[in-house]
């Protein structure tokens, strides 16, 4: 099976100052990812290359079976789809409906695919009730999900989300979880920039990690969100729910919720308050 | 002045500044570097566009010394705008269109003597080279001055309207009802 | 002593229909940290703009009910971004620039400029130019803009969203300094695991109106829970089926551990 | 080394009456000689300080401070030349000399200003001087402003061509295209316009008020007078050039 995304050791500087230095890594169809490290890691670096906005210095980033240095980013638009951060201010059209269709629409799908992709997109964010509303006339919070929405639309076959859940509340970073699990489900590959652990503990499995420019770690999500001593120096706390399964030592150390919740229900069958 | 029309004279002026990076993306011939005079004016009247105007000016001075003697042209474009603006205009590109040609005239006609006077015509490159097709097509000197000026002006005061107009028909209802022109602007009131 | 007091304080911003605040009746006294949760549109941010005497005084609508004041307020808004003065070109002055417009002398402003500033840990990037500043230093900038021109009634809207783990811990910290020092601070958050930290009183607003008022553990409550506004721990607690009262935070986990 | 740092008032005079005494004066002669002046002055090297210049080379164009000056030599060189070569296209020779001369004086006087002129002490300059805090606000404010949504018009045109968008193809796909770059930056700063009014309003910036000059710069008698005799200056020059001498 061909990779949603590999990046072979990639190398990118902007003039004099080094980015990214020799990285790689891959995420497969149906895959959800964590890029963390902190800021200046190169994080956003990596998100640029691979919505082609920058081209490699050295190395290649695959995405498919297409090389991004053969590419421009309306027609890496095909199988990426970006959300950068202040993804907010990209909107223009008069009723989110039309925001959330002008990707499809770009892209030159045929008018009724627009339609049902549109639909689907403002449903599983649940905006339907907001299609006929200026975007404008939203909260900021929702102003963001418009634009996730929009990437959504694009059916890519790889999402690539920068900060997707600053000044969201709960219920709405739980819609976007919900939304971004059934688009894996259907095999849609995930790579989130996140500082927002609880988030990514929720939404994502697997972490890689970035520190100046290189790759210092690739693991399984719920061992690095358990572990405080490799967190802190990445400028991040454990998320609550991880810190509650470490302080209660419950069994297989769980980090989302409802993996904590059923933990937390056997143990309290098993064995009484002592 | 109320904060709110004071803090909107450096929006508006950044914008026009801005949108050049927007223009270059697409790579056509316009300016656009009226629409924030213009905007201002459509929104809250001649005072708040003439003082984006100057501002715009000002700014672009730094930029480019040869800019400052057209700030009457900017002034111009406001004035002309307010008039556009009383007229509701800005309703639709039917009527858009045609005023930002007739405001492409004017503001031809104005930039001509500064540019001729001044500096012999030879503001920027495109306007310079558009001067010397006129005179090669046997113009005289004034007269091919002001086809340079035209030749570049109208097509960018058009463009200027019509983006103007989607701004007001794009802004929510809400936000527009709270500029004092702006509903007028768009013949809406 | 009250620093601010909301009578039946109904709101309606302009061109609209039905009221974005409905008959709200809230004191925050100095020394009190008060927290208003909520869903999305619950009135939150409306609440701070009233309190901060902008709504309808700047923005326009009609307010019916009353809002009085003891102290004049500071309000912390949203995005960093749009609330630059662009008057200053380094951190320094852009926390100098509410103090100078106050007309106050000149060591004054440096006194309570360099506070502010050491507080917010800035020093360091007193003479950098803002605008070169990320989101979370901007944030912190504005913060210290605010704190600097020495508020007794302090609003925050959201303050947390744009900083890291560590920044966030620091302003949680600080709000509990201030409220020592005898500020009245009111703080509309998402962050509901900070508060019970941070929280005097939760005020949970729904649709408008007051739906609950309490201290911290109202976000133990089974019907935060379920509105999404009880903290992590004791959604956790509840979803696992475990008996009342949830525990707010890990520590309280721990002393109840099942 | 770094020269006297002149009162912002006093650059802008000089770099008001300077390009104007370029077009006053008799071609070619007195815009030669404006031009001589603002060579010099581009030159100067306390124009602004540069950091990080090494004091420890020897050569001329690493020498502190001289570096800049031949770096907006450079700059307004440059920026002149392609009017030399307009005017040649479109006017005979001594026409040329006489508006080459007076755009390359404007060019550099201005190249200097920029360097010269700090705007966070121009804003300090007009609120000691009683100006309004409103006035200072637009100019500062507009300087700010301008980095900020040149900086979000590039990110919109890169999001927008990750959502699909093509900006090329024929004309009217490109003004379509156009309308998709400029209208998210129209909206999105218009509507932060209430939000700016807000934080500004929350802070103090209210008319009336009298405002604490931070750092007001020095303004020495001297500086005052001499500005006050540029302008005369001026003045008598378009009174000689258009009154007492015309057309000569």
């Amino acid at each position: 099976m061909i990779a949603a995304l590999r990046l072979e050791e990639v190398s990118f500087s902007y003039g004099s100052v080094p980015a990214l230095e020799r990285v790689s890594f891959s995420v497969a169809p149906g895959e959800r990812v964590a890029l963390l490290g902190r800021n200046g890691a190169g994080k956003s670096t990596v998100v640029r290359l691979i919505a082609g906005l920058q081209r490699p210095d050295e190395g290649t980033v695959w995405v498919g079976d297409w090389d991004t240095r053969d590419c421009v980013p309306e027609q890496l638009a095909w199988r990426v789809g970006s959300v950068f951060q202040h993804a907010d201010q990209q909107l223009f059209a008069r009723t989110v409906r039309d925001d959330v269709s002008f990707g499809p629409r770009a892209l030159g799908v045929g008018e009724r695919e627009v339609e049902r992709r549109t639909d689907r997109a403002l449903e599983d964010l649940d905006l339907t009730a907001h299609a006929g509303h200026h975007p404008y006339d939203l909260p900021p919070a929702l102003r963001k999900l418009t634009a996730l929405a929009g990437a959504l639309a694009s059916e890519p076959a790889l999402l690539v989300l920068d900060e997707p859940t600053i000044g969201l509340d709960r219920t709405l970073r739980a819609r976007v979880t919900r939304a971004l699990l059934d688009r894996s489900a259907g095999s849609v590959a995930l790579l989130v920039i996140t500082h927002d652990l609880t988030f990514a503990a929720e939404t994502l499995e697997r972490g890689v990690v970035l520190d100046r420019g290189s790759l210092a770690c690739d693991e399984s999500l719920a061992a690095l969100l358990g572990d405080v001593t490799r967190l802190e120096p990445l400028g991040l706390a454990p998320p609550p729910v991880a810190a509650l399964s470490a302080a209660l030592d419950l069994p297989g150390r769980p980090v989302r919720a409802a993996d904590a919740a059923a933990a937390l229900a056997r143990v309290a069958r098993g064995k009484p308050v002592p | 002045m109320s904060i709110r029309l004071l803090a909107l004279i450096p929006v508006a002026t950044a914008i026009s500044l801005a949108l050049s990076a927007a223009v270059d993306a697409v790579a056509l011939p316009l300016f656009l570097d009226t629409t924030g005079t213009i905007l201002a004016t459509a929104l809250a009247g001649p005072g708040v566009g003439i003082a984006t105007g100057i501002v715009t000016s000002a700014v672009n001075t730094l930029r480019n010394p040869t800019f400052w003697p057209f700030v009457v042209v900017q002034i111009i474009v406001a004035l002309y705008a307010w008039v556009a603006a009383r007229a509701g205009l800005f309703r639709s590109f039917r009527t858009a269109i045609p005023a930002g040609l007739g405001l492409g005239v004017i503001a031809s006609l104005t930039s001509t003597p500064i540019s001729y006077f001044v500096f012999g015509c030879t503001t920027t490159g495109g306007i310079a080279l558009a001067t010397a097709l006129g005179k090669a097509l046997g113009l005289p000197p004034l007269g091919a001055c002001f086809f340079g000026s035209f030749v570049s002006d109208f097509g960018d005061k058009a463009a200027t309207f019509a983006l103007v107009t989607s701004v007001l028909h794009g802004l929510p209802r809400r936000t527009a009802a709270r500029f004092p022109w702006a509903l007028r602007a768009m013949g809406a009131a | 002593m009250k620093s601010l007091t909301l009578d039946r304080a109904s709101f309606w911003y302009a061109a609209t229909q039905s009221p974005a605040l409905r008959a709200v009746s809230l004191d925050v006294a100095q020394g009190e940290v008060v927290a208003l949760v909520g869903a999305l549109g619950a009135g939150a941010s409306t609440l701070l703009l009233v309190a901060a005497d902008l709504a309808p005084r700047v923005i326009g609508g009609r307010l019916e009910g009353s809002m009085t004041r003891r102290d004049r307020s500071g309000i912390v808004l949203p995005t960093p971004w749009t609330q630059i003065s662009g008057m200053a070109f380094t951190v320094w002055d852009e926390v100098a620039f509410g103090p100078a417009n106050l007309g106050w002398p000149t060591h004054e402003i440096a006194r309570q400029v360099n506070r502010a500033l050491e507080r917010l840990e800035l020093l360091p990037l007193a003479s950098r130019d803002p605008a070169t500043l990320s989101g979370g230093e901007l944030q912190r900038v504005i913060i210290a803009a605010i704190l600097a021109m020495d508020p007794g009634l302090v609003l925050f809207d959201e303050p947390a969203a744009e900083l890291d783990a560590a920044g966030a811990a620091m302003l949680w910290q600080l709000i509990r300094v201030l409220a020592r020092e005898g500020k009245a601070v009111l703080l509309a958050t998402s962050a509901v695991d900070a508060l019970p930290d941070v929280a005097d009183r939760v005020v949970w607003l729904e649709d408008g109106a007051v739906r609950a008022v309490g201290t911290p553990d109202l976000l133990a409550d089974g019907a935060a829970c379920d509105a999404g506004l009880g903290t992590s721990i004791a959604t956790v607690w509840r979803a696992g089926g475990l008996p009342a009262p949830y525990p707010l935070t890990v520590a309280h986990a721990v002393r109840g551990r099942p | 080394m770094t020269g006297v740092r002149l009162h912002p008032f006093t650059l802008l005079t000089i770099a008001a009456v300077l390009p104007a005494l370029a077009w006053i004066l008799p071609a070619p002669d007195g815009a030669a000689a404006t031009l001589v002046v603002a060579l010099v002055l581009t030159l100067t090297p306390g124009a602004k300080l540069t950091p990080g210049a090494s004091p420890g080379n020897a050569s001329l164009w690493s020498f502190p401070g001289w570096r800049p000056g031949l770096v907006r030599l450079r700059t307004a060189v440059v920026t002149a030349a392609p009017f030399w070569l307009f005017l040649l296209l479109l006017h005979d020779v001594p026409t040329t000399i006489a508006i080459g001369l007076r755009v390359t004086t404007m060019v550099a006087t201005f190249v200097w200003l920029v360097a010269a002129l700090d705007p966070a002490r121009l804003v300090e300059a007009m609120v000691a001087a009683g100006w309004s805090a409103s006035v200072a606000y637009l100019l500062a404010a507009t300087f700010s402003a301008v980095p900020v949504l040149k900086a979000r018009a590039q990110r919109i045109v890169e999001a927008q061509r990750c959502r699909g968008l093509s900006p090329r193809g024929g004309i009217p796909a490109r003004l379509r295209a156009l309308r998709a770059l400029a209208l998210p930056l129209v909206l999105s700063a218009l509507h932060e316009v209430d939000e700016r009014a807000l934080a500004l309003e929350t802070r103090g910036l209210v008319p009336g008020i009298r405002r604490t000059p931070l750092a007001p710069p020095p303004d020495p008698a001297a500086e005052r007078a001499a500005r006050w005799a540029l302008l005369l200056v001026c003045l008598v020059a378009l009174v000689r050039r258009f009154i007492v001498q015309p057309f000569s």
